[in-house]
């Protein structure tokens, strides 16, 4: 039971990853007389096991190419977001002084505002690229990586081994890196899975108002967004990308919950 | 306790000039301009350099900032170059909308999630918790547009028992709720699990259960209350997240709310209403968070808001 | 349908994550009425949890054998029920850290009066009773103090308070985990003595857990010594640090050290505590035991008699007074 | 080189706000933990900080080894006068040392043994041994009566006394002149309490330490101290040599407090 | 009737309010302010307010306010006759001084609109005559004049208030206006024409295509249109539904930047336009709302000739293009502004690419594209360019022109023959001048010109008397909800 979160998302590491040496997709050409065709159907590239899209092209391929734009998105907007949120949080939570009083208000502020207004007003206004989603969706992502390290950080600042090394006269970089840092990882982590299931549907809220990704790439939020208004007739465009999105997310939430329950008992607020 | 109250509303205003700050930027540095989109692409630049004089954009951004900060201390937003209108006018008309759509999902999220958060957590591992568990990742995990327009294809349009889009009866305002409320209800779920679970740790549950009393009788009455207390905290600050949703959801069922007015204000360029629209909201999350945390103190007598002892 | 407790090779398994672990292993000892019994040991040997078995809040999972004898029943073989019933009213329990054991967001008399209220009795008697319950455990002017939240009184109330609760159910035998160590000395020896007075007075059964001797020597009528799940020692107490018939036992008395005089120290015992997770074969003790051979090592002891009254679980208890 | 290797004058420390939950705001409050305490400890002085809880022993232990920043008074070692921890010159910085109370949390669980005193030794380069560092820990651990092979072991793997000889073991690793031991041996088990009592008095006498031990536990105290200085509400009541304070109190406070432990060959 | 009903219930059956199911928001009512050219703003206009002469769905002219109207002899100048009787909502007459005054306010108001009229000035000669004086010779006025609105002389330059419950001489008047959100309109009692028949009319923004179709299905609205051909069939099958089409003024137009070096060459954009083979695209994607497009303007519009189809060879192309000299190794910008034409331009691009031409797919926010649309910050540009004028001066003749600078195509010959065509007070000579400067264009390739579009309404079948209009904004004045 414990594994099965592994082994999906193994499948999926393998599916991003080797997919793309097996089926070819390339989202530019089209293939108008195959559009919409249901999942099984033979079209004139071969057989689209899982349907064609409004332009003609494979679903199936967009699936596999999408996990990985989707995991891609996902995986740099967290890292971004945790590098970012962990440096501060651990920072202000150490240092205390002015740092954690300009950053605690920055939060409320950022909390305080609503974050999509950021996402779209920064996604809509520049031109799209991966990029700049990511950019878009770590520009909130990573408060709460600040929140949760700078918690973590205003505990441990108070842990016994923390004065000793003190007293002991280690520097204070070497505090931070060897007995604050290691600490936080767990819930970070933890953190991490959780962020992951959101951005990567953020990103698919973006393609839906129409601000996400360039047209030519492929994730799963844009083809579940492109297969929006044919979810009563076409329903495969976005049904099978969605429930690939739901099972990773899914998995990743358990995965989440696992390691919740390993690490960040009481952290994660 | 005034004092403390008077305090925080201090504060709020520091926040809430951040934010409004933050905005004035952020919509300032996006490209394309309010003249440019109101004349459409059939303006000539003449037309275009007129309408920016006249709108008074072609002032240095600074100047620009400091008249807004000078016209926000007088609770003034300006008018909207697109309605024609007091932007906070415009604004506040369509407040009551999002309004009844994000408190009618926060209560649903609130009962339905305390509720089976509360059955998971009081025994952790057990049936009911993997399902509840499980069911609420998979809630949160269907992107928000693709649940509403589905639950308007089952419920509207081939079950026909509810109304697709629209605005206006308590039935038309079901769909748009719980599309809404469905992630929020998996988080509050979640969250009480993890909560009731450390709480059903605590030494007090162990003393209430040596009292003789039954499992229900330690969940309500000595659990509940305790549990509550991150419950409450982090609806306070969802209120945020939950704007998020509203957006989008706003868009799918035609609801006329904030959040529609305020794409609509992005996309338009429409600075004045943006700035109201934050402002607003800003002040809402504060004054949200400023209740969580008076119902903090209420729930938990340990805290109190004015914390000199 | 004696009013007397008695322990019957209790066991207890806790799942651990290599498999169950026996963390309390055939302990048997009674709790005559009237009668304080300290229950002492050094840390994770297994007094709280046979405390914990004793009014039946063991952890999820936990497995039981042997049987507890109270009333006529066995209480590891009645049904939920009668154990509820047990549990407050026949039984009651102080904890350990008084703070922690009462719900911050209830007030005092609400805990304290809970059971009462559970019972069917009307508010007014309810109030009443909890004054009079309070008074009782030694709280000035309990009637002003109904109100406040357990936060809001000092460790030493917050004791007082538990205790309180404990008695609401008016219970035939008390079981006091730690009742004093997270008070400080002057405080502790002021509960100490009120537990005393009530226990005396109201003619109480009382099972003292805690690892410090000296309180253990001031309260208890009887002591069983535990190490790493099992019994090692038992009598009365002045016979027992006195004249003690097991090695850990007289380790442990030698450890503690005097007050007004300077004692030597000379030789601790050695090595650590045996835990019941990795609980040597034979005798439990004997890695630390200066008596231990060959036969230690191999054959668990039994619990056996070396004066009336006084039980041991050591092969050669009997050098152990000339070895002083 | 003076008399006294600790002096410390006039110690006041206050504290702006209460420690708290983290929802708490600030409070400007003014708290007076430790209020014109006096102390001094000789060299090769071992001296017993005895009080109740609360009464700010442990302020004072944390303001000599500069965890806390004192409001007024001076904390000096061999007429040095010493800053804030970070501020104080290497020699000093090492020269005073800690061991604290509970067990576990003073060692950085996800460190080995060996990179725990590795630190302190990579910290102070001067106390570290010329030559061979594994013999030189093995020896060092075989001092506070460890077996080589914990060496290798993460803290977190430790038992509380083994923990508490690491913890010794770290302070040692620099040299100390003086070992601040605030309530080290409280939460150990009786026999390992008396284990690393006994501990203590070896390395005091071989390592030529001196020590500031702060307990509730009179009996404790007793047995290692050879002054001990009484506290109450962060003020010191009374000082003197050990069995005199012990055995006959002169001020009221002390006598209440001694009344009030219970020995255990004695029915009260 | 209902009288009572809330506005939010759906109508049922038998009540005389429809709700119509907008695309586009209306932010606005005011159709001489910035957004007067905006589609939200003309169509709430058109129910509101009246205007000297409409079009007719094929295009021609009839008389609104205005029942005669005839230039002078080199059509600089106009001379309008007014229709007797015609009373604002409120009841006061709309006099000559009205007209003038509304026209004014459009000048001043400096939006889209007024840059038809540069420099034109109109006078009342009498309550019932106005005259408009052109600065130059200019025979489409009467056409432009389809996007002038009169209101009451008093309202001021700005006047929010006024336009919040605006009152006017068209058909209906407004309930309640919440901007970009709803528009409730009730029928005009003091219409000239008669008062509608239906007894409100809610047009309501729904900016989601499937609640929109939703609710066109489950009676919620009555009226729809800019559906799209794949969700077509479904609302066809629906047996309570009504489905047309009417072709439009619209046409799909992609120019090419003409500025850009890798497109100076009309030859490099011939082949190009070449490359795309557009009748399968429009056959597989618009099969019942669009036509491939022979001409820059629609058939619909005055000045509108055919020309010769350009017939998709690849070969050819890429031949062309080789011989051109042509860097098929740079990319080349095509930008659009709204998802509905997504997939056209993929379809569009991925036949480019098939003959090795890279075209990077930018599909940007409507602030951004129009911004850099004017900047000519692009290289290929998509546009779905309508023309509610009906006349090829408002397309042709304003933004091809080397100084409109739309996209980077400047041909004398070709300003000569527009300019001509603009001013000639001879209908036939016009139509015969854009055909001529239409067969530049089009030949030039300045652009490509793939689509000819029509519109797809569908309404409840208890709506009656219901016409599609050409330009996307039908007119409700004539429809009558049956049984009431
Ligand atoms: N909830 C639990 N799950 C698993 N093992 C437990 C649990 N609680 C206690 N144990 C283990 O059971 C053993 C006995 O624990 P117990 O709490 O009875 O010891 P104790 O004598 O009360 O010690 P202390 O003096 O520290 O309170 C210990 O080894 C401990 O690690
Ligand atoms: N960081 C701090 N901030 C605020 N108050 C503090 C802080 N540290 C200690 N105090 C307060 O100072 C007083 C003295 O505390 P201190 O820890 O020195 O007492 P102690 O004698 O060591 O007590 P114990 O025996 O409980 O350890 C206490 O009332 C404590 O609440
Ligand atoms: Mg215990
Ligand atoms: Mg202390």
């Amino acid at each position: 039971m414990r594994r099965i979160p592994y082994l999906v998302l193994a499948l999926y590491a393998l599916v991003g990853g080797l997919g793309p040496l097996l089926i070819e997709y390339d989202p530019v050409p089209t293939s108008l007389p195959d559009r919409l065709r249901p999942p099984g159907s033979d079209v004139s590239y071969g057989t689209a096991w899982l349907g064609t899209d409004a332009l003609g092209r494979d679903v199936l391929a967009q699936v596999v190419y999408g996990a990985r734009t989707s995991v891609i998105i996902g995986i740099c907007t967290v890292a971004l977001a945790c590098l970012i949120g962990v440096a501060v949080g651990t920072a202000a939570g150490y240092f205390r002084g002015w740092l954690d009083t300009v950053l605690a208000r920055g939060i409320d502020i950022l909390l305080a505002f609503p974050a999509i207004l950021l996402t779209i007003v920064i996604a809509g206004a520049f031109e799209r690229s991966v990029l700049l989603v990511v950019t878009a969706l770590s520009a909130t992502a990573w408060i709460s990586f600040a929140r949760v390290t700078r918690g973590i950080a205003l505990s441990l600042r108070e842990r016994p081994w923390v004065d000793a090394a003190r007293v002991l006269g280690v520097p204070r970089p070497a505090i931070l890196v060897r007995h604050i840092l290691p600490f936080t990882i767990g819930p970070v982590v933890a953190l991490a899975t959780l962020e992951f299931a959101l951005v990567v549907l953020a990103e698919a809220g973006l393609s839906f108002l129409g601000i996400g990704l360039p047209n030519s790439a492929v994730s799963w939020g844009q083809t579940i967004a492109n297969g929006k208004q044919y979810l009563e007739t076409a329903w495969w465009i976005s049904a099978l990308p969605g429930i690939a999105l739901s099972v990773l997310i899914v998995n990743i939430g358990i995965l989440g919950d696992q390691l919740t329950a390993r690490y960040g008992r009481g952290h994660l607020r | 306790m005034i004092r403390v109250i008077v305090k925080r509303l201090l504060v709020g205003v520091l926040v809430m000039w951040g934010a409004a700050s933050l905005i004035f930027l952020i919509v300032r540095v996006a490209p394309g301009d309010p003249a440019t989109i109101l004349l459409g692409p059939d303006a000539d630049p003449a037309q275009i350099a007129e309408l920016t004089t006249r709108l008074g954009l072609d002032q240095p951004k600074l100047t620009q900032y400091v008249h807004f900060l000078a016209d926000v201390a007088r609770f003034d937003f300006g008018e909207s170059y697109r309605l024609g209108r007091p932007a906070m006018s415009e604004v506040l008309t369509r407040l009551p909308a999002t309004a009844e759509l994000m408190l009618t999902s926060t209560a649903i999220a609130v009962v339905f999630g305390v509720t089976l958060g509360l059955l998971a957590g009081a025994r952790p591992g057990r049936m009911v918790d993997r399902v509840v568990s499980a069911s609420t990742i998979a809630l949160q995990s269907f992107p928000t547009f693709w649940v509403g327009i589905m639950l308007i294809l089952v419920f509207a349009l081939w079950l026909g028992v509810l109304p697709s889009a629209d605005a206006g009866t308590p039935a038309h305002l079901v769909l748009p709720a719980v599309t809404l409320a469905l992630p929020f209800t998996a988080t509050v779920a979640r969250l009480t699990r993890t909560s009731v679970a450390e709480t059903m740790r605590e030494p007090y549950i162990q003393t209430a259960r040596s009292k003789g009393l039954t499992e229900p009788q330690v969940l309500l009455g000595h659990a509940l209350r305790n549990s509550l207390i991150p419950v409450v905290t982090i609806v306070g600050l969802h209120m945020g997240g939950l704007m998020g949703g509203a957006v989008i959801v706003e868009n799918v069922f035609a609801w006329p709310g904030l959040g529609s007015l305020i794409v609509d204000a992005v996309a338009g360029r429409d600075y004045e209403v943006v700035q109201a629209a934050t402002f607003l909201i800003a002040g809402i999350v504060m004054l949200f968070n400023l209740v969580a945390d008076l119902l903090y103190s209420r729930l938990d007598p340990r805290i109190k808001l004015d914390t000199v002892s | 349908m004696s009013d007397m407790l008695e322990l019957v090779g209790l066991v207890v398994d806790l799942p651990g994550p290599g498999g169950a672990v026996r963390v309390v292993d055939g302990v048997s000892f009674d709790i005559p009425p009237a009668t304080t019994v300290g229950l002492i040991g050094e840390s994770g040997s297994g007094k709280t949890m046979t405390a914990n078995a004793i009014i039946g809040l063991l952890p999820d999972g936990a497995t039981t054998g042997g049987a507890l004898c109270w009333r006529g029943d066995d209480l590891l073989r009645v049904d939920r029920r009668r154990r509820r019933r047990v549990r407050g009213r026949e039984i009651a329990m102080i904890f350990q850290d008084p703070l922690a054991a009462l719900n911050p967001t209830q007030t005092i008399a609400r805990q304290v009066g809970e059971i009462l209220r559970r019972d069917g009795l009307d508010r007014d008697e309810v109030r009443r009773r909890v004054v009079d319950l309070l008074d009782r455990a030694g709280i000035p002017e309990p009637a002003r103090r109904l109100n406040n939240y357990p936060h809001e009184f000092s460790g030493g109330m917050r004791q007082r308070a538990m205790i309180a609760l404990a008695l609401a159910g008016n219970p035939a035998l008390l079981l006091a985990d730690e009742p004093t160590t997270a008070l400080d000395v002057t405080v502790q020896a002021r509960i100490l003595r009120l537990l005393r007075t009530i226990q005396e007075s109201e003619g109480l059964a009382m099972l003292l857990v805690s690892h410090d001797l000296r309180v253990v020597a001031h309260v208890a009528h009887q002591v069983v010594v535990m190490y790493a799940g099992r019994v090692a020692e038992r009598g009365p107490t002045a016979t027992v640090l006195r004249r003690p018939a097991h090695p850990y036992t007289r380790a442990l008395v030698d450890s503690v050290p005097a007050i007004r005089t300077r004692t030597a120290l000379a030789h601790p015992l050695p090595g650590t505590p045996a835990t019941p997770a990795n609980r040597p074969a034979g005798c439990a003790f004997h890695p630390r035991c200066p008596l231990a051979r060959e036969r230690c090592r191999t054959e668990q002891p039994a619990v056996r008699s070396v004066a009336p009254d006084h039980w041991t679980a050591c092969h050669f208890a009997e050098e152990i007074a000339d070895r002083v | 080189m003076s008399e006294t290797l600790l002096k410390v004058r006039d110690l006041r420390v206050s504290f702006g706000r209460r420690p708290g939950p983290p929802w708490r705001r600030a409070t400007t409050r003014e708290f007076v933990a430790v209020d014109g305490v006096s102390l001094d400890v000789g060299p090769d002085e071992t001296v017993g900080l005895v009080g109740e809880s609360g009464s700010g022993k442990t302020t004072v232990a944390r303001a000599v080894v500069g965890l806390v920043r004192p409001d007024s008074g001076t904390v000096t070692v061999d007429g040095h006068r010493l800053g804030p921890v970070g501020q104080r010159p290497a020699a000093l910085q090492r020269a005073v040392q800690m061991v604290f109370q509970d067990p576990r949390s003073s060692l950085n669980p996800r460190m080995t043994v060996a990179a725990i005193v590795g630190e302190a030794w990579r910290t102070h380069p001067v106390s570290a041994p010329a030559g061979d560092r594994t013999a030189a820990l093995h020896r060092l651990l075989d001092d506070v009566g460890l077996d080589a092979s914990v060496a290798r072991q993460h803290a977190g793997e430790l038992s509380g006394g083994q923990c508490q000889r690491v913890s010794i073991a770290r302070a040692l690793a620099v040299k100390p002149r003086l070992l601040v031991c605030d309530e080290a041996v409280s939460a150990l088990d009786v026999s390992v309490q008396a284990q690393i009592l006994r501990l203590l008095v070896d390395l005091r006498a071989s390592h030529r330490l001196s020590m500031l031990f702060i307990s509730h536990d009179l009996g404790v105290v007793h047995q290692i101290a050879d002054r001990i200085a009484v506290m109450r509400s962060g003020v010191l009541v009374e000082q003197g040599p050990a069995g005199e304070v012990l055995v006959a109190p002169r001020h009221e406070y002390t006598q209440a407090l001694v009344g009030a432990a219970l020995e255990l060959n004695t029915e009260s | 009737g209902c009288t009572d009903a809330s506005t939010g219930s759906g109508s049922g059956s038998g009540s005389g309010e429809i709700t119509v199911a907008g695309t586009y928001p209306i932010e606005s009512l005011d159709p001489h302010g910035p957004q007067g050219g905006g589609t939200g703003t003309q169509l709430a206009a058109r129910e509101l307010f009246s205007r000297l002469v409409r079009p007719k769905a094929d295009g021609t002219l009839e008389g609104d306010l205005a029942t005669a109207w005839k230039p002078d002899a080199t059509a600089t100048q106009w001379t309008f006759t007014l229709r007797e009787g015609v009373k604002f909502s409120d009841g006061k007459a709309v006099t000559g001084a009205d007209v003038a005054a509304s026209f004014k306010r459009l000048i001043d108001n400096k939006g889209t609109n007024a840059a038809n009229f540069p420099g034109y000035t109109m006078t009342a000669t009498s309550d019932s005559e106005v005259v408009l004086k052109a600065t130059k010779p200019d025979a489409a006025v009467p056409g432009k004049l389809a996007t002038f609105y009169v209101v009451p002389a008093s309202v001021a330059t700005t006047d929010a208030a006024f336009f919040q419950k605006p009152v006017g001489s068209g058909p209906f008047t407004v309930e309640k206006f919440t901007p970009s959100q709803t528009l409730t309109l009730v029928p005009n009692k003091n219409y000239y024409a008669g008062a509608p028949k239906v007894t409100r009319v809610t047009i309501r923004k729904m900016p989601e295509l499937a609640a929109r179709l939703t609710a066109l299905r489950t009676g919620e609205a009555d009226v729809v249109w800019g559906i799209p051909d794949d969700q077509l069939g479904q609302m066809q099958s629906d047996s309570k539904l009504t489905v047309e089409t009417v072709p439009s003024t619209a046409v799909f137009t992609m120019w090419f930047n003409s500025s850009t070096p890798a497109l100076r060459e009309a030859a490099v954009r011939r082949a190009l336009w070449q490359a795309v083979d557009f009748q399968t695209i429009v056959k597989q994607l618009y099969p019942q709302t669009g036509g491939l497009a022979d001409a820059p303007v629609s058939p619909i519009t005055l000045g509108y000739v055919a020309q010769q189809p350009v017939t998709y060879d690849p070969n050819a192309a890429k031949a062309a293009l080789t011989a051109a000299g042509f860097d098929f190794s740079k990319k080349l910008r095509l930008q659009f502004a709204n998802a509905e034409f997504r997939q056209f331009n993929q379809a569009v691009v991925s036949d480019l690419a098939k003959i090795g031409v890279q075209v990077d797919l930018l599909e940007k926010e409507q602030a951004v594209f129009t911004k850099d649309l004017l900047a000519l910050n692009w290289d290929i540009n998509f546009q779905q360019l309508s023309n509610p004028t009906f006349d090829a001066a408002n397309t042709l003749g304003r933004l091809y022109p080397c100084a409109a600078k739309r996209n980077g195509y400047c041909n004398p010959q070709l300003d000569q023959l527009l300019s001509a065509a603009g001013s000639s007070p001879d209908q036939a000579e016009r139509v015969k001048l854009y055909g001529q400067a239409s067969q530049i264009i089009w030949q030039d390739a300045v652009g490509m010109f793939p689509m000819a579009v029509k519109y797809a309404y569908a309404w409840n079948k208890r709506l009656e008397g219901f016409t599609p209009d050409p330009n996307g904004l039908p007119d409700f004045s004539t429809a009558q909800v049956r049984g009431s």
